[in-house]
Formats: C-alpha cells, structure tokens, sequence
C-alpha cells in the first residue's frame, strides 16, 4: 500500500459542524484552499458559507451523504483537492475509505490504513498493547463468539463486567454488567446496537473497574518515525459514556504520572508506526495505576484545551505531517502551561434527562474575551438537525491555573445565549459551581450516580422569564397583527383583536 | 392587559401596566418593577426590581422560547381571557375522559411502529421507536389501555409535538 | 495623602464600551460584583447590560457624564462600590480624580494621584527620566511660556520639531513642524486643540526622530514596591498618531534589546513607587538607540498582546494590587511565548480618509476558533454613537510565530461582518498582505507615508455587493409591502405596486 | 425584473430572472449565474457563478448596506422605472442649475457656524464646524458662490445627510 504524499493546496473536509469550520480555519491560514461537502439539511451551514467551494452529497441522513465515501472522492476529483480531512466521526477511523483516499491519489490526513487496521480495532490495539507491555484491564483479549460459555468467562474476570463493541466509540454499544443473569440480553443488546451504529456487531468484554478516572494521552507521530505526546486530557465528565467536560492538566495527574502515561502511549504509538494526531485513552484508578482502553486515531473533540495549554494548531499539524514535513516539536517543548476546560455544548435537555433537541436557532450571543475560545458549527438564523449529533458548539477557557479556568468558563456561560432549543448551558454552570467538582474530586460515574440537576430551576427565573416572555409579546401584539411578529406600527387594540382571532382558529 | 402563560405545569396569569421608565407586572401576589430592552433583536435586558438579567426571547411558532442563566423556558403565550376559553374547550374534549396521547417528544424519524390499531397496550410498553440524533428512543404507552389510532408510519420524518397515537 | 486599601467585593467601571465589558469580565470572575455608569446614549449598551447594577450619569457628551467624577463617586455611594475602575481615556489619568476617590473612601484602580502628578504630566516625566538617568529626546525640558523666543529654542533642539500636549495622550494636541516659519501658528493651534481635549493647553518641544519605531513596555507595580515588566508592544502602525495595530514582541526587539529597555521602564517606575499597570512609551531609532517619550498611567488599549504573549490577565492584577495584594508574578516567568496581533476594529472609513462614522449595528458575524480573541463593546441591533471614540471593538491573535499570528489575524478578519458602518477592516485585511509590513520593516509613519488604499475596491466585489443588494431587495419585496421588510408573504405584483408607489411618494 | 443600483458613482442596472438553483442576473455586458442563501439574518452566504462570498446586507432607511471583504458598500436600491423617474425629476429641479447643498457627512455637534446667509464664499472656506468622535471637522463649501440659507445652527446635533447650508 503505497501512501500519498506531497504539498496540499487544496483540502476537502469530509465533515460538518464545528470540525468543519474548524478545520478549514487552519487551512485557510496555511493557505489552503477549502472544500465544504453537505447534505440537503446543510445546504446553507455555516461549514459551507465558509469554504472556498462547496458539492452536494446527498439527503440528509448519513448513510446517504457524509458516510458515503465514494461520492466524497467524486468531489474530491471534481474539486482537484490534494487532500480529505475526515474530522471525527463519520469516516474517520474508516481504513476502508483511506485505502479508497490512496488509491485515488488523493492524501487521507491521518494514519496509515494499516495502523487504523491494527489499533483502531479495539481488541487488536489490546493485544498490541500487550505485547508492547502496556497494561490492559483484565479481560477477553478477542471477540465475543456466537454461543460462547459465557459464565465461564465472566468468572474468570469476575464482576462487574464492561460489554464493549469492537469498532467505533463514543459510548454506544457499551454495557455495565454486574449479575451473571444480565450477561447475555446485554452482549445481544450491545451487540445489535454496535451494528447499526458501526456496521460491525462484534464486542468483547473486560473487567469494570469502580470509580475509575479517563485520561487520554494526545500523540502525534510523522512520516519519519518521530513520535511525542502533549499531555494528557481528563475527560471524567460523562454521561452514558457520552463527554461533557474535558480539562488539561487533569487534577489527578502528576508531573511524574504524566511522563510515565506519555512515554507509555508514545511506545504504542510507534509501534503501529503511528502518524498524525491519535490518542491514547487510559483508565486512570484510584491507586494510581493505569490502563490502556483503546486508542482513537483521528482529531477528538476536546483538541482545544491542549492546543491551549500547549500553544499549538494541532490540525495545521495534521496537514503538515500529512505533507510529509516532519514534526516541528520537541517533547521538552511541550509541557502544559496553566490550565484549560472545554465545555461541550450539545442541543440536549439537562432537565429532561438530557434528551436530544432539535430546532431552529433563533438568537445567539457569543462569549468572547481574554483567554475564551468558540468553536461552533451554529449561526443566527441557522437550526439544529435532528440528522446528527448533538454537539452543536465548544466553549474553552484557559486559566493560569484550574481554578482561574473555572470561574472564567462560568463567566463565559453566562455570556451564552442560544434561543431555540435547550442546551447543556445550565448544566455546566451547575457542575462548574459543584465542590466535588472544584476539588477535582471526581471520577467517570461522577455525573450520572453523584450530581443532580434537580432544584436548579428556581421559581424566581421562571417568573422573570414568563415576565420577559409577556412583555414581548405585548410589544409585537401592540406593532404588528400578523403571525410573525414584524413591526407594522397598527393599532394596539384592533391587532389584539385580530389575533386572538386567529389563534381562535388555531386551536 | 392580562396575559397567561405556561410552561410545562407552570402556570403564570400577569397583569402589566405601564409606568415610568418600565412596566409594573403582577400576578395576584407580587408586584414587580420591570425595565426591558426595547431594541429588536433576540438577545435583550430585563430588570426585575433591581436583579439585572440578560435575557433570549424569540417567537417559534405557538410558543415564545425564552433563555435565562442557559435555562430554556418555552411558554404559550395567551391573553388571559383566551386561555379560559380555551380551558373550557379541553375540560369538554377527550383530555378530561380518559383519552391518551402519544406525541413526538423530539422530531426524529420514525424506525419501526411496533404496535397496531386496536392493540392493546400495558402502560412502559413501547409503541414504537423514533430516531434523532445517532439515538433510537422507545415511545413508549403511558398507561394500559387500547390504541384508538396510531398515525406514525415507519420511515416518515415526524415533527416535535407531533400526535403518535391516540390510546383510550 | 492616604491610600485606600482593602478587599474588592465591589467595582464600580467608570468606563463605557469595549474596556468596561472587558474590565467586568475580570472582575465576574473573580466574584466581584459590577456596577455600571451610563450617559442616556448607552442605556442599553453592552456594558450596561453586562453589570449587576447601572446608574445613570447624564446627557450623552463625555463632559456632562463619563467625565463627571462627581456623578460618578455618587453612583459609586449609592451602589456601595468599594472601588472604581477607570479603564483608558476619561478620567483614567485625572490626578484629581483619584484624589476625590481617595476622599471618599474608595479605591482608585490605579497608581497614586502623586504618581500621575509626578509621571502623567509629559514634561514633569523628561525630567524625571533624566533624573533616572534615561534617555530622552533632545527637547525643552519644560511647557513653552507665552510670547517665548521659540527661534532660539528650535535651532538648539534643530529641525524638525515635534510639539506635543503636556496633558493627554492619543495624538491630540500633537504637530510635526519642518520649517522654522511654521513654528508659531502650529504651537498656538496644538495648544488649542490640548486645551479643549485635556483642559490643558500647555505644550512642549522636542526633536522628531526620523522613521523611528513606536515601542512601549508594560510594567506592573504593587504597594510593596515591587515592579516588572511584561515585554513590549510594537504600536509602529498609527495614522494621526492614532495606533491602529500592535504586536508582541516588536520584529525590531531582540532578547538582549528587551532586557535593555525593561529595565529602564522598572527602574523609572521605581523611582515613582508606581502601582499597578502602567506603560512607558519609547521612540527607537534605527541605529537601536531608544528614547523614553512618556508614561500612560493606566491600561492600553493594546494591553490584550501582552495577555496572550505572557498568559497573564492584567485587569485582574491590577484589582489585585490595588485591594493591597503582592504581585504574584516573577520577572524570570514573563518572558514572551509566540506572537499576538491587535487589529483595532474603528468606526472609519479608509476609503473615505478615515472619517469617522456613526450608525446602527445592522448585523454582526463574530470570529472565533483558535487562538482569536474579540474585545467588543458592540452588538447586533445597537449602534455607534457620534458621541464617543471610534473604536468599536478589538481583534486578537497568538500565532507560534509572528507570521502564524498575521495569517491567524487574517483570517479572524474575513469572518468578521459589521453591517451599517463602514469599519477598518478593509485597512487590516490589506496592510496584512503588505510584504513590508510582513517583514517587519515599518516605522511610524508608514501607514501615512508609504501606504495607500487605492486599488482595493476591486470592481468585482461592487458587481457582488451589488447583485447581493438587488437579490435582497427583490425578496423582501416579494415578500412583504411594509417597508420594513418584514415577513408577510403576499402576491409579488401587488407587493411592487404599493411599494413603488410608497416610495413615489417619499421622494 | 430591472434593478437600478447605485453607490457613491457607481451605476448598476442589473436585470434578475429565477432559473434552477438560483437566478441569473445581467447588467447589458455580463451574465452571472447565482446562488443566494435565502435564510433571514444579516450574514448570507452568495455565489457569483463560482466564487463563494460571505456577505452582509440589511436595510438602512432608504439605502441597503452591504459588506464584502470587509468592505462597506451602501446601495440606493430602485427598480429601473422608478430611477428613470427619478432622474427625470431632479434634472427638473435645482441640481442641474448651480445650485450646491452642504450636507453633513457623518453625524455629528455643530459647534461652530462661520457664515451667516447672504455671506460669499470661495471653494475651500470653512463654513460651519462640527464635532463627531472626539475630533472637529471643518465643514468646506465645494465652490465658490453666495450662501442662500444656513440650516445648521451652534449647538445642534446632526445627522448625516442632514441639509446645513445652501450656496448659490
């Protein structure tokens, strides 16, 4: 499998969304001209309003536009792009579509298909990581088989118990398990879940250690064999296995837990002759011992708060080292510097049990100032698409230390303003307030067993609102009688009349 | 003027009067003084008595969406007099009998209609099973009963608030 | 005189704009409560809808409100502020301010009113600078008298000379003058122009160093009378004396060079006990020679380069400092870490000889993404007063090199869209693309000497603006026959007709 | 339909038809291909046949402010007809007859009026100054000739385009 290699000028970005827009900043300030890809539900995203050029996919859902990698290759061609930068999600961690990338001569910024092959797969990258004497959580070093004893296995690791499927991430096809009853209605359902998400039904299953903390080593490897880390993120945050925050440095890592976590994930690294931007993720207990869980090898979602701890533009370094340039850091260069945390926020409900929302956005305020980044794939005027996932922005703060990070990001909450449809915002400013959570004392079952969003909605911002909803109301019931609420100055009363006429009819 | 407002069980019946420099709002117990940003957009400032709040209004569709400290509230705006009328109209129709319905809580696409007319169905069984967002959910009926009606059909893209199922 | 020291649990911002928002930031997330001022300009300005209070001050002109200090300690009263934060301009240097502020029992956020006596004023600083033993251009070391030989003194000093304002700052009250024949009219209308800017109208003399750089280094004091300094800012591209980008560290600054004038700036600010933040400003010529030119005893504008080069937030410091807290910084842990540019995002139209403009804010797209920073005092639906500075917002950005940070800027500029005053974006986006500009080989005069507009309006993007202006105007027509150009579809003919005729009947 | 367009002394005379994906405009020379981002809100994206702009445009009183590159480009926007009328009626009026309006450039405080009706002036003399953004601007009549009225009063504020002197 020969890899393509030479100087971008011209960079298609399979994705939507915040990567997206992401991606092709970097790009733009390399010089590189940027190709947008969308389906019928983006036609006017902002990811497209920012490319240089833009090709239509197809319908709306996935599996009709970002997941088909033979139309992105299509307009690859058509565009005469050097370059796919496949983000996360989607088609990121597909060797079948970077093989594809190689084949048309066109470069796939990310690692070979063969080190995707070997430690995307999360049972091959535990068998990997065993031979490279990396530890592993106890557990089955293959595949569940169809009609396996299982209570033979499961005593062997003994209980509680982690169902995980083989490929993809990001929580789905995962089960806790902790009676020997549940044992198989959970291997069926994860399994089945795993297959509709991924395309691929296998999982395999490993001890479930209490309590534990995830920590993720940022890698970065190129062409010529050099590999370093940038540190580690905590992203014990979760819920349902889904991140919520992330920060770097994490408050349970220290300067000699850090060289030793990122030695360890630079020696897997260069043993699947990693290249790009991967990452390590690692289940940190409480004794202070560590386990490799599996490795992502694409950009994650979190990025930001190493870039910002670090001082670095990991995408212009993903586009360099796909070029072929060598790595452009020396591990001694790279120590944190203060303290970074991203809050994820998602069109998700935290007061109805942080269910999934879809909507259009109708108004949007933006927190900006020192040390605050946003990253969004959401405009004014724009809407949330029931289609794809639910993160719909990031909010990163950096602080000089943990807590100067903390209290900035709650200020840069209460500057957000997104009207539409209901977000994670309330629940971050809950957690950001939470002592538990201040301390860094906390772990990756801290969210869903220990901490509450009940009492939060207190009466006296539910009567101001109701107060704020009333009185614009009344001001466009005053200005205008039509069903838009545009500013046709009218009669107050005649337009009352009107419109409870027409809401009459309505009902 | 009176409006009624809800939000979710929360009901809020306000009288407001202009006065210097704001408005004086009431809703039977309390009074308050408000002063509110009156340039358009949908990012404004509201004053209640002196707690100052920056405040996302915005009309979508029957409701008005408000957001305050992130919190999203979504009222149905009715001048008071209407929402009694309307009150009456619900206490003579089905909702008070005993009649069920299953609406789309998110919009989504609808996978698989588990369920047919005449069915019957125990209450935490589901009727079928939306898609949205990467994520299957089960709707699920929300008491024993019979299905007078199921109007979803497998692969139609439903809106939220959209009827179901009616189960009697 | 005795100083006020003590905790800070309230800060009144005597300020409006973009440094009020951005002074309120820091104290939010330091758990300081925010009181605002207004004229009736502002009433529902950013700043205002920022704080946790607001007080009224008066009429729109700065004299009849944000220069009123007497208004403003009232406000501070009645909100029991334990201190006020002046931000730049207005009352920031005004000696006698802080005095009434000393008075009355509230701490002024910023060095003593003897310090700004003994440095603020231009002429008291030549001399103690020479005192110090640092160098200053050749000059009379005091305000022209009334009716002075000014021959004598210019063919002492040699041509040409600059005349600058004692008092103030910004370029007001500031003239170049070549020829001896000049002299007499340009002090007496610089006097004037100092008179009604500052309330002083005495002036001084002094050499005009040829294409100098225009280089100032920042330096923080404590009670203690500990004092470091953060680098320095290169603040080279001014038009009227008006700076219009700033960087850090200045292309023309080596190590050694920066160490040189850092300890100059410490030592000057030792010998006036200085507290908090504070710049010296200094000419250097080309052969290296520096000159101190004056102190600003406040805050920059430009401060923000210095935050991203130091990590560092220097409104927190300053609240920090002056509640009586030590300087938590080491001189060794200042050294500057990559680049950052300042655009200044002004109200001026550069193709119109930078007039200023006032106008609503018709709509506003904000950039983000890595290492970007957008200082604001505006927002979608407000306005830009004719009452206030033309400075709107600020844009920002830290590169790892200074050339990373110029392509960064670049690209923050062309996602940012103010809609209903021409801004100088436009300038930006050309002066980036200068290649002397990025090479760093420019002065002081530069933009007004060496630099020109012409040729950047290119006809196409009038055909674009035109055609967008045309498809609009076309669709709101369609839609809707009020003249606001709202929502209420109709029929497209009978919409045209009224419409036309509404507008027959206005012209 | 028929556009007439015009900013500062540009001239646009552009003909709109709809065609599949967008519209085709002509202004007599060139034909463009466009597509138009019909969302509401004052950032939109617009495709010249291939090249992609981001553009701003809202209406501002009787003009249209749009942004490109940054750039601020502000449209007197009529259909052709009416601009032919238009044209017809100030060659009627007193434009075309020497006579010469001072209107205020930017908004502003008058605070300074030099010349009082009747007074001759020559090109270049400072009629009135006014203040706007911490800086003065003398107010220059564009030629030589007799001030027939003076609008602009000491004291008062301006806004722009605001009529403050006549020369005749």
């Amino acid at each position: 499998m020969k890899s393509v290699v030479g100087p971008i000028r011209k960079l298609l970005v399979a994705n939507r969304g915040e990567i997206a827009v992401r991606v092709m900043r970097s790009a733009r300030e390399l010089g590189i001209r940027t190709v947008a890809v969308y389906s019928d539900a983006d036609e006017s995203a902002p990811h497209v309003q920012f490319a240089d050029e833009a090709y239509r996919l197809g319908p709306p859902p996935a599996r009709e536009s970002y997941l088909r990698g033979d139309l992105i290759l299509q307009a690859a061609k058509r565009a005469g792009a050097d370059a796919i930068h496949p983000g996360y999600g989607f088609l990121s961690e597909n060797a079948a579509f970077a093989k594809q990338c190689g084949r048309a001569g066109v470069i796939f910024v990310g690692p070979s298909p063969a080190s995707i092959d070997a430690i995307g797969n999360k049972v091959n990258a535990r068998q990997l990581a065993r031979k490279a004497g990396v530890p592993t959580v106890p557990g089955l070093d293959r595949a569940v088989k169809d009609g396996e004893d299982l209570s033979a296995i499961a005593k062997q690791i003994g209980f509680p118990v982690l169902i995980k499927a083989a490929s993809g991430g990001g929580g789905r096809g995962m089960r806790v398990v902790r009676e020997p009853r549940d044992l198989a209605r959970n291997i069926r359902e994860a399994g089945g879940e795993a297959a509709s998400a991924f395309g691929d039904g296998s999982v395999f299953i490993e001890r479930y250690v209490e309590k534990p903390r995830h920590i993720e080593i940022q890698v970065f490897g190129d062409r010529r064999g050099n590999v370093v880390h940038l540190n580690e993120r905590e992203c014990s945050i979760q819920r349902r296995h889904q991140k919520l925050v992330e920060e770097a440095p994490s408050p349970a890592v220290d300067a000699k837990l850090r060289e030793r976590m990122g030695a360890t994930a630079v020696r897997l690294a260069k043993a699947v002759k990693y290249l790009g931007a991967g990452t390590m993720e690692f289940l940190l207990d409480r004794d202070g011992s560590f386990y490799f869980l599996e490795m992502n090898t694409r950009l994650q979602v979190e990025h930001p708060v190493t870039e910002m701890t670090t001082g670095t533009d990991l995408v212009k370094a993903q586009l360099a080292v796909a070029a072929g340039a060598p790595l452009a850091w020396r591990q001694e260069d790279l120590a944190p510097r203060g303290h970074a945390i991203e809050a994820r926020i998602t069109a998700e409900d935290p007061f109805a049990n942080f269910s999934p929302q879809a909507g259009p956005i109708l108004g949007l305020a933006v927190p900006s100032g020192p040390h605050t980044r946003w990253d969004a794939g959401i405009r004014e005027g724009g809407a949330i698409s029931m289609f794809y996932d639910s993160l719909i922005a990031k909010l990163v703060c950096w602080g000089s230390d943990r807590l100067e990070a903390i209290e900035r990001l709650r200020r840069a909450l209460a500057e957000l303003v997104i009207v539409g449809v209901p977000t994670l915002v309330p629940f971050h400013l809950h957690l950001l307030a939470d002592k538990r959570f201040r301390k860094g004392d906390y772990h990756t079952g801290f969210v869903e067993n220990e901490f509450s969003m009940s009492g939060l909605d207190r009466p006296h911002l539910a009567e101001a609102a109701a107060i704020a909803a009333a009185l614009e109301y009344r001001r466009r019931r005053q200005e205008t009688p039509d069903a838009n609420g545009s500013a046709t100055p009218g009669t107050g009363s005649s337009a009352w009349k009107q419109c409870a006429l027409r809401e009459g009819l309505r009902s | 003027m009176k409006f009624a407002l809800r939000h979710g069980e929360d009901r809020f019946e306000l009288s407001v009067e202009e006065e210097a420099g704001g408005y004086r709002v009431n809703d039977g117990r309390t009074t308050w003084h408000i002063r509110f940003d009156d340039r358009r957009g949908a990012v404004r400032g509201v004053v209640v008595d002196d707690a100052r709040h920056s405040v996302g209004v915005a009309r979508k569709g029957d409701t008005w969406d408000v957001v305050l400290e992130g919190i999203n509230y979504e009222f149905l705006t009715r001048d008071a007099r209407f929402e009694k009328l309307l009150e009456l109209q619900q206490a003579r129709s089905g909702v008070a009998s005993g009649r069920a319905e299953l609406r789309a809580p998110i919009p989504g696409l609808v996978t698989a209609v588990l369920k047919s007319a005449g069915d019957e169905v125990r209450e935490g069984e589901p009727v079928l099973v939306l898609a949205a967002m990467k994520l299957e959910n089960e709707i699920r009926s929300p008491r024993d009963g019979k299905l007078a009606e199921v109007c979803a059909k497998a692969g139609a893209a439903v809106e939220k608030g959209e009827l179901l199922a009616v189960i009697e």
